[in-house]
């Protein structure tokens, strides 16, 4: 409380424990942060990140060690304590209310001036000028579900500053950005941390990692690993400090001859979800043996474009081909018995359903097919001996094939949707952001599979936000920006100032 | 009717005995199955009602009285019949038209029993089944009185009618309503409306302020919805005549005549007949002529209206006056 | 006969009947949509609208102002939802069962009450039509609007208030936000389950109330299941209503409409069968859902308990 | 381990039993306040519903047309549609499958029977199937169809019950009783121990208790059904048609619900009757909650609902109480059931995540599962 603005100064966590029923999520972790400072921490999936961040925000209490703030010893028992001392958190799934405003998602939750009346006038203002004071180019009146992925990050970030944070805590947030965005994001962290905030920022990208932040932990199986100062460390040491071996980061790409077109656009227009064009004029051509990357900053029609090809929704105008055959009017599932694969974007919402068992979402598309049925009744050995085979050969952790498939992780659960889909050996695959939130070892194996999967002559359309793994794994790139494809470009030219332009936009790749 | 001897076959032997001793020795023991409750002022009530009276006057000693209410599903009701039936009852009231084919099954198989059932008069004695009294009270000379008293006292010759559903007791009143209004003063027009339901509170209380509102300046309906009808009533000063129960209670300033079923001395005639060996197969109906229909009249009303009323009753009673049901 | 329907008459007849009509629906569906945007499905609203028509009946019965029998009915309304609450809210229970039994609770519970306490109905004088002076005597507008009891005026008023509550307040921002997404709100320090319990209270008082608007402003008695399914109805109300209070009032002025409507043409001797006539409201409130081919969503946290850390 | 689950699944039937007993209790001094004793009131109960031939005759009557319901309620309800048009569709299966019966009462009743129930059950999912079309066409809510189609189906009832198909007999003696004819005898379902109402309709229900779960958890359309409940939009991407799950789901419940009334028409009543619905649309809801959604847990779920509405006259009858308590009485059951539930679900989520946490430490400790890339 020595300086007049800022609550914290310096925040320690020492020695916390939290257990879980059957896990030591922290073992006795030890962690601090200071003012004016960007300490990041890494872990593979599991490792016990997000639940010392949440016993740092009063979600949970910790069984052993403490917490001091300024060297005071403190107890935080709920998000409202936290919130009182000065401590936001930006969750790893964004906390917004999709139909409220951002006004009254910022609001909710905080005294109003006028008692039981609500204030949005006032909390408008001020909203205003935050975004000003940090460059967050928020629209206050808008209804979060009008925006974007990008957009509702900085939301989050201004309810944190609104509530007079001083130590921020970043749960995975360049998770979802674009590389622009994770520009943008930075500049915002690097002026709030000029303004003499603490910040923790979790990520598992570690080029983010190396080029934000001042301190680095790592913490692997909820035990601390060790933290070092960002200087001098390079990603492969830190792979290693977290995974425990050596990691491939990049995978040399070897030239294949792609063969005959699979895939077809040509000239599709589609509508988005509230009635607005999506998709204008879309034409491209995925060739079999080859990868096709859709670059694009998030909400500029790659959701409509997976989902026109998966027949989930119907195009008004233009035509999808799959080897040759229009199947414009084809049903979902007729497309995929004729050999396409999807990995959808959102893989617990349409990937997979949370209560069924892990064999069971491994033959949701193909229950109604033999083995696994006769058209009728299902056969439980085929589908058990099936389960067994691929959580074996995709490397599913999951206690047995019965598990209701909430319980996996996020990883495990992508693992779970890819072998499905490649299991089936598609003739065409569309993976929509298929590393999205997965901690490296898995992204590893994913690009492996996908790769793989490749050289076996499927023609693979890549969407993703992230730059590095388009750039990775794609022959062709193509951007989209509002609805158009904006370029084709050959991977061996392709510059990543070169395809972040054509993202924004700017229409000068060709 | 001849007269019952008791079957000395081997399966009913037990319960004959005990049936026997429990003549002997015991108070008679009556049960009723009724469709709604005690309290619905109106169906269900009046013959709860008689039947308490009745044991006020004999003594619980001598009457002992049991009952099920709301017994709408007839399986269930055909159910407490059977136990009724096989647990010492002398006599079991089945007060609902609907529970006839139940209780034409279960009675034979309790031929020291009585039934008695409405309304109906159907005894099953053509099925060879003696134990059956029938009951049918003559909602239509109840509704004829009511109509006549609504014919004398309108001015607007507007007479608002609120009936549950169009068919059986109900169907009965309305017609006889209509044929003493018809009667009285041709000129007089009775709107009549149904909510569909027999507990329809507030449907009821919105098709009274309906005939309200459309002219009506006297009110009359039945089933237990009518309470809520009878709110409204009130509220608006306007008259009610009510039927089955006395439902003065609901709004004594404005209920001014009810004509109710008293159902004593039937209950007498049919426990009279057991202990005389007639076990059944009779048809009893509650009449003016026999006093189990009753109107009851308030001290408010004009002596002029209650003079035609009172000739009507007597008219029905002498059989001078029949009822002529024209088709609506 | 068809010249006498269309009277000016009888259309004032109709619509005023149906202003009244809709009152019960109204202080019903209005508390139930509270509940229902904070994330409960409250099926119980029949049973707790008996329970506050029999304690509002009963205070008045023993001799109580008639606004005292409001408030019975209010206290007797919320402790059927705090009810409600611990069992659904607090302990979680599958909100559709819930609410049936909480229904027969309340269905029993009135009745046997009537029937301990009072015996056969007995007729009260609770509220009487009150004309609001001035107003009543515009042509058409007054004789609609303004010849109720005092409960359907406040009915009608309500609506501007729960707009106001749900739309200006911090309280209403919290239901909104903890129907949608209760993991946020909690995140922000909004305590999802004490909104929950607050909504829950709040709409079965308003049931409870909707349950004195018959036994004391439209009926004065009692009687054993009076609501007769119309708990259910405005259950039913909200779904048609979009969970919004315009909606609501739509909603119950058309039901109650048609039903004065069906009325009238029984009373004026329109032929046809009274069973059919009755189906009426029923049979035009599914017909104009699906022509009006509703795209609303219901919040996404109805029915879904909550607890934290999942 | 062993022992974990052997408690588990005691709490499991411990805790609803636990749970009744709780109302039993408060019941129970409602029971004395009425002056009556709430043992004996109790003991009647129970042994009124299970002590007897009798009664057990009656409450397996009772728990047909609830089991049947119930049935129908798992597949909607695990196919996503709460369905609480239970109480139409019955009337309408009902007054169908009289319609028909009466119609051809001359066909020999081995082909006359089965054809009757089947039309109930049609006539059921039609109107079943208008809530369903609606719902997955024009995204009306079914909670709002279904609760006006029972009332639309009341009064279509009323109506021909009055009219088109009042008894001939009634209107010949001028009472006009709210039934129809009487069915041929042709089509009685046979009685199984008389002179109790108990008919073949329960050896139906429980065959199709069975059929309904290999429907459910063996076969693609069950399979469709409950991906479709959990998560329509993965049922999409995975290909099914959804609306037409929604609103297959719904016919069937809507069958089910309709074959109840048949049965009840063919097997108790032997005429359409006023009442015949009797609640079942509802209480089977609560039967097949209980059953916790699954058939063959709803086979002792309406066994046990049932002897509770059979129990509960009984006790009407011998401690001469209001039926209104046996209500109330009703619902505190219903409430603390459902209520008791949330302990035995935090008791398993909290057993399966300990027995997924143990069984993967021991697998991440073996080496083979570590080497996730070559
Ligand atoms: N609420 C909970 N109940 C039980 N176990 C939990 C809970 N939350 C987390 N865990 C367990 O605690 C461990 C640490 O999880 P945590 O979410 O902190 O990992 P993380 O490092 O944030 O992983 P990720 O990179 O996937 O976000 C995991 O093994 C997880 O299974
Ligand atoms: N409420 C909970 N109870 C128990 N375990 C939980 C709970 N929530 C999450 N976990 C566990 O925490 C781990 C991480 O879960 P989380 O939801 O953070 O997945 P994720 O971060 O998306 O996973 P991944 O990083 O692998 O993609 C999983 O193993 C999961 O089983
Ligand atoms: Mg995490
Ligand atoms: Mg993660």
């Amino acid at each position: 409380m020595n300086n007049s603005r800022l609550k914290i100064a310096s925040l320690e966590l020492i020695d916390i424990t939290k257990r879980f029923p059957g896990v030591l999520a922290n073992d006795r972790v030890t962690f601090d942060v200071k003012s004016g400072e960007i300490h990041a921490l890494l872990g593979e999936n599991g490792a016990g990140k997000s639940t010392l961040m949440k016993v740092l925000y009063g979600l949970y209490q910790p069984d052993g060690g403490e917490i001091r703030i300024d060297g005071k010893s403190v107890t935080i028992h709920s998000p409202t304590d936290a919130i009182a001392r000065g401590i936001g958190m930006i969750h790893q799934h964004f906390m917004l209310v999709d139909e409220l405003t951002v006004t009254e998602n910022v609001a909710l939750g905080l005294k109003s001036s006028r008692g039981p009346v609500l204030d949005l006038d006032k909390v408008e203002a001020r909203i205003r000028q935050l975004s000003q004071a940090y460059g967050l180019h928020i629209n206050p009146k808008a209804p979060v579900w009008t925006l974007a992925v990008g957009e509702r990050q900085r939301v989050e970030i201004v309810k944190a500053l609104y509530r007079g944070a001083d130590l921020l805590i970043l749960d995975e947030p360049t998770a979802v950005l674009t590389p622009q965005e994770v520009d943008d994001l930075f500049a915002t962290l690097n002026q709030m941390k000029r303004d003499g905030r603490a910040l923790i920022f979790i990520s598992h990208k570690l080029h983010e990692v190396v080029a934000i932040s001042d301190r680095i932990s790592v913490l692997r199986s909820g035990r601390l690993v060790d933290t070092v100062p960002n200087q001098g460390v390079t990603r492969a040491m830190l792979a290693r400090m977290m995974v425990g071996r050596d990691v491939l980061l990049d995978r040399p790409h070897t030239a294949l001859t792609p063969g005959a077109a699979r895939l077809v656009l040509e000239d599709v227009d589609a509508l988005g979800v509230i009635g607005q064009p999506a998709l204008r004029r879309v034409t491209l051509e995925v060739h079999a043996g080859e990868i096709l990357g859709v670059a694009g900053v998030s909400g500029n029609g790659q959701r409509e474009l997976a989902e026109v090809i998966a027949g989930l929704r119907a195009p008004t105008g233009g035509r999808v081909l799959l080897d040759g055959v229009d199947v414009t009017s084809w049903t979902p599932g007729r497309r995929t018995d004729a050999g396409l694969g999807y990995i959808p974007e959102e893989r617990m919402h349409d990937g997979i359903v949370q209560e069924f068992s892990v064999a069971e979402n491994l033959v949701l598309q193909d229950y109604d097919h033999p083995p696994m049925s006769n058209g009728v009744f299902l056969n439980f050995g085929a589908i058990a001996s099936r389960s067994r085979d691929l959580v074996r050969d995709f490397n599913i952790r999951t206690p047995s094939i019965e598990t209701t498939t909430r319980s996996l992780s996020g990883g495990n659960i992508q693992k779970l949707i890819l072998a499905r889909e490649l299991s089936r050996d598609p003739k065409v695959l569309v993976a929509a952001q298929p590393t999205r939130g997965v901690d490296i070892g898995a992204t590893e194996y994913i690009h492996q599979r996908l790769l793989e999967q490749r050289r076996r002559g499927t023609a693979t359309l890549l969407i993703s936000e992230d730059l590095d793994e388009i750039l990775n794994l794609s022959d062709r790139i193509v951007v989209i920006y509002e609805g158009r494809i904006m370029g084709v470009i050959a991977r061996e030219q392709a510059t990543a100032e070169q395809i972040g332009l054509l993202m924004a936009g700017v229409a000068e790749g060709r | 009717a001849a007269p019952v001897a008791a079957p000395a076959g081997g399966g009913q032997a037990a319960a004959t005995e005990a049936a026997a001793e429990a003549e002997s020795a015991g108070p008679i023991r009556v049960a009723l199955l009724m469709p709604s409750t005690i309290n619905d002022i109106s169906w269900s009530q009046s013959m709860y009602v008689s039947l308490k009276e009745l044991q006020d006057e004999l003594g619980a000693d001598k009457l002992e009285i049991a009952y099920s209410e709301n017994m709408f599903n007839v399986p269930d009701a055909a159910a407490a019949i059977r136990d009724y039936a096989s647990s010492g009852y002398n006599l079991v009231i089945a007060h609902g038209a609907q529970y006839g084919d139940s209780l034409m099954d279960i009675a034979p198989d309790f031929p020291d029993v009585s039934f008695a059932w409405g309304t109906t008069t159907r005894t099953g004695k053509d099925q060879g089944i003696e134990n059956i009294f029938a009951y049918e009270p003559r909602g239509d000379q109840a509704g004829y009185v009511t109509g006549v008293l609504a014919a004398k006292l309108t001015k607007s010759k507007i007479i608002g009618l609120v009936g549950p559903v169009d068919a059986g007791d109900a169907k009965l009143h309305v017609d006889g309503f209509l044929a003493g209004v018809k009667a009285t003063d041709p000129d007089v027009k009775v709107n009549v409306s149904f909510t569909g339901s027999f507990g329809d509170t507030a449907l009821a209380a919105e098709a009274a302020n309906t005939h309200i509102r459309a002219g009506a300046d006297v009110l009359t309906g039945s089933a237990q919805q009518v309470v809520g009808a009878i709110g409204v009533a009130k509220e608006n000063g306007v008259p009610w005549l009510g039927v089955q129960a006395d439902q003065s209670t609901a709004a004594p300033e404005i209920v001014l005549a009810s004509a109710i079923y008293d159902w004593t001395q039937l209950l007498r005639d049919i426990i009279a007949m057991r202990e005389a060996g007639t076990m059944g197969g009779e048809v009893l109906q509650l009449t003016y002529a026999n006093g189990g229909i009753r109107t009851i009249y308030s001290d408010a009303l004009p002596a002029e209206a209650v003079e035609a009323a009172k000739a009507a009753e007597a008219g029905l009673a002498d059989g001078s006056i029949t009822i002529v049901v024209e088709p609506r | 006969m068809f010249h006498e329907f269309l009277s000016v008459a009888t259309l004032i007849g109709i619509a005023n009947s149906g202003v009244r009509l809709a009152t019960p629906y109204l202080y019903a569906a209005l508390g139930e949509m509270f509940g229902q945007r904070s994330g409960v499905l409250n099926l119980g609203v029949e049973g707790v609208m008996l329970m506050g028509a029999f304690a509002a009946y009963y205070t008045v019965y023993i001799g109580g102002d008639p606004w005292l029998g409001v408030l019975a009915a209010i206290i007797v309304g919320a402790l059927m939802g705090l009810l409600m609450a611990l069992i659904s809210v607090t302990m979680q229970a599958q909100q559709g069962i819930s609410g049936i039994g909480l229904t027969l609770f309340g269905v029993g519970l009135s009745s046997l009450l009537l029937k301990v306490l009072v015996g056969s109905p007995i007729g009260i004088s609770g509220f009487s039509t009150w004309k609001v002076p001035g107003l009543n005597s515009i042509p058409v507008i007054g004789p609609i609007f303004f010849e109720h009891n005092i409960l359907v005026y406040i009915a009608y008023l309500l609506v501007p208030v729960s707009l106001y509550v749900l739309y200006r307040t911090t309280f209403g921002l919290k239901i909104r936000a903890v129907g949608q997404n209760p993991e946020a709100a909690d995140s922000l320090g909004v305590r999802v389950n004490a909104v929950r319990y607050g909504t829950v209270m709040l709409g079965s008082a308003m049931a409870g109330i909707a349950g004195a608007s018959l036994s004391i402003g439209l009926l004065n008695i009692f009687q054993e299941n009076m609501t007769n399914g119309l708990g259910f109805i405005a259950v039913a109300l909200v779904y048609f209503g979009g969970w919004r209070p315009l909606g609501v009032l739509i909603g119950a002025l058309l039901f109650s409409t048609v039903n004065a409507l069906q009325l009238w043409m029984q009373v004026l001797g329109v032929p046809i069968p009274s069973d059919l006539a009755v189906m009426m409201p029923y049979l035009l409130t599914i017909v104009v859902l699906a022509v009006g081919g509703q795209r609303i969503r219901q919040p996404a946290a109805l029915t879904k308990p909550y607890e934290r850390g999942e | 381990m062993q022992r974990f689950l052997r408690s588990l699944r005691f709490l499991e039937l411990a805790l609803p039993i636990a749970a009744v007993l709780i109302a039993f209790a408060i019941g129970g001094v409602l029971l004395a306040l009425l002056g009556a004793n709430p043992f004996e009131a109790y003991w009647v109960l129970i042994s009124g519903a299970f002590g007897s031939v009798g009664g057990l005759a009656s409450t397996l009557t009772k728990m047909t047309p609830l089991l049947l319901v119930a049935l129908g309620i798992c597949i909607s309800f695990r196919g996503g549609v709460i369905n609480i048009g239970g109480e139409g569709q019955i009337i309408v299966g009902a007054l169908a499958a009289t319609a028909f019966t009466l119609w051809l009462r001359d066909w020999p009743g081995w082909l006359l029977l089965p054809l009757t129930l089947i039309v109930g059950a049609l006539a059921g999912a039609v109107w079943g199937g208008i809530a369903g079309v609606l719902k997955a066409r024009l995204n009306v809510n079914e909670i709002l169809s279904t609760v006006m189609l029972n009332a639309i189906a009341l009064q279509l009832m009323n109506f021909l019950l009055r009219g088109p198909m009042l008894d001939p007999a009634q209107i010949a003696a001028g009472t006009n009783i709210a039934q129809s004819e009487a069915l041929p005898r042709s089509v009685w379902l046979t009685r199984l121990a008389p002179p109790t109402l108990l008919h073949s309709g329960v050896i139906l229900a429980l065959v199709l208790a069975v059929l309904v779960y290999l429907l459910l958890w063996r076969t693609t359309i069950g399979f469709r059904i409950r991906t479709v409940g959990l998560n329509p939009s993965a049922a999409r991407y995975a290909g099914m048609p959804v609306p037409f799950y929604v609103a297959f789901s719904l016919i069937l419940a809507g069958g089910f619900a309709g074959l109840a009334g048949a049965v009840e028409v063919t097997g108790v009543s032997h005429r359409m009757l006023e009442g015949l619905s009797g609640g079942y649309g509802f209480s089977g809801i609560v039967a097949a909650l209980f059953g916790k959604l699954h058939p063959l847990g709803a086979i002792p779920a309406s066994f046990l609902f049932g002897g509770l509405l059979v129990g509960a006259n009984k006790m009407q009858l011998t401690v001469q109480v209001p039926s209104a308590l046996i209500t109330v009485i009703n619902g505190l059951v219903v409430m603390f059931v459902v209520a008791s539930e949330v302990y035995v679900r935090r008791a398993r989520r909290r057993a399966g995540r300990e027995a997924a946490e143990a069984s993967l430490k021991r697998e991440s400790s073996t080496p083979s599962a570590e080497a996730a890339v070559p």
